[in-house]
């Protein structure tokens, strides 16, 4: 089983040289810290600011430069700010490589559920309904069995709707699976290191598609 | 040049009464209009409709005017890090309407520059879309989203003009710009304003015909909300802890 | 009878203190000569220009700063820059308070045509439609007769629309009309020095309007 | 930070071939992609549609690519001030559509924004909205128009860095920034090529993620269309020609 950090490794993994990259909260924020060395990424961040930089040095914090994660932030070098509506207008057009978002369940035609539990968590959906409509190249990280020790990846969510039919790639604490969306599965293309295809099947609620032998990540 | 030049917080507001539809400026509590919002909670000014992306912490921006109640209704994309928020909304006291965060921006540009509806795919095949018309495009859905409408926009600037020319400073420029171009009257609160001349035309980034009213506010605490930082060299923490994402 | 100066002198009155005028070419440009001391006017120029100055002097001029007319110009203190599609959102938005521009015909119910003649003269519209269908006050700047004596103060316009009840006020070199959009007609406010009502109501085609005693203009 | 710049104006429009649609930023001649367009004219690419403002002037500009008729369809909103130019439109050479310039700058936005579609109040009522959608909003008719899309995008800016990000002059800005947006490739040529971090990202008009390839240009001639001046003290001139208007 991986825990976050070996999550947020895997997917380093999808980001290729030259890519804008647009990271959502908790472990997707991981993910810069496992970029290889050598390439070369762009950081978006939706309020406002492309070239995002590591957390300042104490002392150096500045409340005029913030992540949409409202972290204070550093600027890289060659960065550029602007507002809002430039912001979501280039993540609309697609300008954005890839984007990569937490999730409350993700169904097996890629369907996405992750701003709202009704009756309980109402915080809304910040930009993730106009990343998961836009972005050609979504990867989603999530845990794949709940605190109960049910699956998250279902047949059809149950939760209120992000986005449909837009997940192409789920990584898990024990799998990395493509979305099928046109006939809907889980397509499993990894497991985590010592996961047997069997557990990982176990915790899939969606339709299960495994052919032929599954490689181990390799992290 | 036209002279937008208020003389203080109270001449800025004035105007602003019961019921009325306002815009905030501001991401989180970056680049928020803290002067104007301290005076809006002194006067008590009540059955508010605020539209800003988020909704303050609790004893911070929005948040203030939440406590007193003078908000009936609060248009935002994410509302979390509030817990009298949450009350209020559990209990029915507080209206909520929650939109994506790119049509929350782009509703205000329509209206900043004369549109009437936008189309948006933020949003199709969820609640978000429903009883709004969907539209194809191209074989994929938009649905369309109409121009807000706000009696009164308030920003906050770095710099300004008398003319109400206004510059941002990095991501405290956020929904300030559109914002400030949406509203049927907008003013515009400032860290250090000067006189007509000493702004490069260039760097402007919101031209004054879009301002009305412009102050100098004061005592700016510029809340933060997520501290984050990294160690200086030395202490050898993993990588994990350097970088922001 | 006016001249071209003349006519700007009189159009420079409906200026009022702290407004955003737009001016079109020709006449319309010379109004800027007339403002009254006094009276804080900014001037926007569509290719993305607020706070219009003089020409330059002699020497100075800069080919990245000009007017809508591609003339050079000078920058006011306090003027701001921007693209094009801002420039015709605050148009749109009608931040714009007066509008001046020339035109090849009006007709009784304010609807102007100034941008084609077929087979003739196609240069275009350039901003002129936006223009025309946005600004909640607009003035034309127009000869009241063509070099063959016909009036171009018209009952329709004959030529191709460039926008459809929108003229508020006609000032040509004979007289100052209202239109009258809802049931159509040229209002005649003002007469020019020296010319009758009669000589104006015979070089007027479309429903001419006059009662009561109709004041000279002062220029 | 990612690195777009080619080596020189060949490299720069490499892949613009026979028959595409390209976008030509520039207000007249203010502003425009002189090294670009001078190395299509030496290529002799041809069957162009071009969406620009204007066409040029007979000897510079578009109105190069027009005396080699490589120029098959022009939208623009005014093409005046081009003998070449009527010549070949009132003999059926050329094609031209001509569109109001807001919404010409708007469709740009649109196709940068992601918007597949704008409303507009520009051309109801005229030829401009026949066979087009007209949609009344609030008591208004607006017509419906689409984003363009186009091959290539052009742009010239003043500054530029190595990751693509854009400064403009004074009103040389125009339509580039838009147009910049608008093109599935966007080439920009800039007076001066800078390393990332020497501009303010702040003052950046055009980021770098709508640029994919940046190049310094030589030679830039900037021609004045109208040159107009106003006498220095002394030669006591009308008011009547001093003011630009």
């Amino acid at each position: 089983m991986l825990d976050k950090n070996g999550i947020a490794k895997r997917i380093a993994q999808e980001i290729k040289d030259g890519y804008y990259v647009n990271l959502g909260i908790g472990i997707p924020t991981l993910v810069a810290n496992f970029i290889p060395d050598g390439i070369q990424v762009v950081l978006q961040s939706e309020n406002g600011l492309l070239g995002m930089g590591p957390f300042p040095y104490e002392g150096e914090e500045d409340a005029d430069l913030i992540n949409a994660g409202k972290q204070t932030i550093t600027m890289a070098p060659g960065a550029a700010v602007f507002d809002s509506a430039m912001s979501f207008g280039m993540i609309r057009a697609q300008k954005v490589d890839l984007t990569i978002l937490g999730a409350m369940e993700v169904s097996e035609y890629g369907d996405i559920a992750n701003w709202k539990i009704p009756g309980k968590l109402v915080k809304g959906m910040g930009g993730a309904m106009d990343l998961v409509a836009s972005a050609k190249n979504i990867v989603v990280a999530m845990q794949q069995v709940n605190k109960a020790g049910e699956s998250k990846l279902l047949p059809r969510c149950t939760l209120p709707l992000t986005g449909v039919r837009c997940i192409r790639k789920v990584v898990t604490e024990m799998a990395v699976f493509e979305v099928d969306s046109e006939n809907g599965g889980f397509r499993l293309l990894e497991r985590a290191p010592g996961v047997s295809v069997e557990e990982i099947r176990k915790a899939t609620a969606g339709r299960f598609i495994a052919s032929g032998d599954i490689p181990e990540m390799r992290l | 040049m036209i002279n937008k030049v208020v003389n203080d917080v109270q001449e800025a507001i004035a105007g602003i009464t019961d019921g009325m539809t306002l815009m905030l400026g501001g991401f989180g509590l970056c680049g928020i209009p803290e002067n104007c919002i301290k005076e809006i909670v002194r006067q008590g000014i009540s059955g508010l409709t605020c539209i800003s992306n988020n909704a303050g912490v609790d004893d911070f921006g929005i948040g203030l005017m939440l406590q007193k109640h003078q908000v009936k209704k609060m248009i935002a994309s994410y509302v979390g890090e509030n817990a009298e928020f949450e009350r209020q909304l559990l209990s029915g006291e507080l209206e909520v309407e929650l939109i994506p965060q790119g049509t929350l921006a782009t509703r205000c540009l329509a209206a900043g520059y004369g549109m009437p509806a936008i189309f948006t795919p933020a949003g199709v095949g969820t609640e978000v879309a429903d009883g709004k018309e969907v539209r194809n495009f191209g074989g994929r859905d938009y649905v369309m989203e109409m121009a807000f409408e706000a009696d009164f926009a308030i920003v906050k600037a770095w710099k300004g003009d008398t003319a109400g020319n206004l510059i941002y400073r990095k991501t405290a420029r956020n929904f300030n710009p559109v914002m400030a171009m949406a509203g049927k009257m907008t003013i515009a609160e400032v860290e250090e304003l000067v006189v007509v001349g000493e702004l490069d035309p260039d760097h402007i980034h919101t031209p004054g015909i879009y301002v009305h009213r412009i102050f100098q506010g004061q005592g700016y605490e510029k809340r933060i909300e997520q501290r984050t930082i990294r160690k200086r060299e030395g202490i050898n923490l993993a990588k994990a802890v350097d970088y922001a994402g």
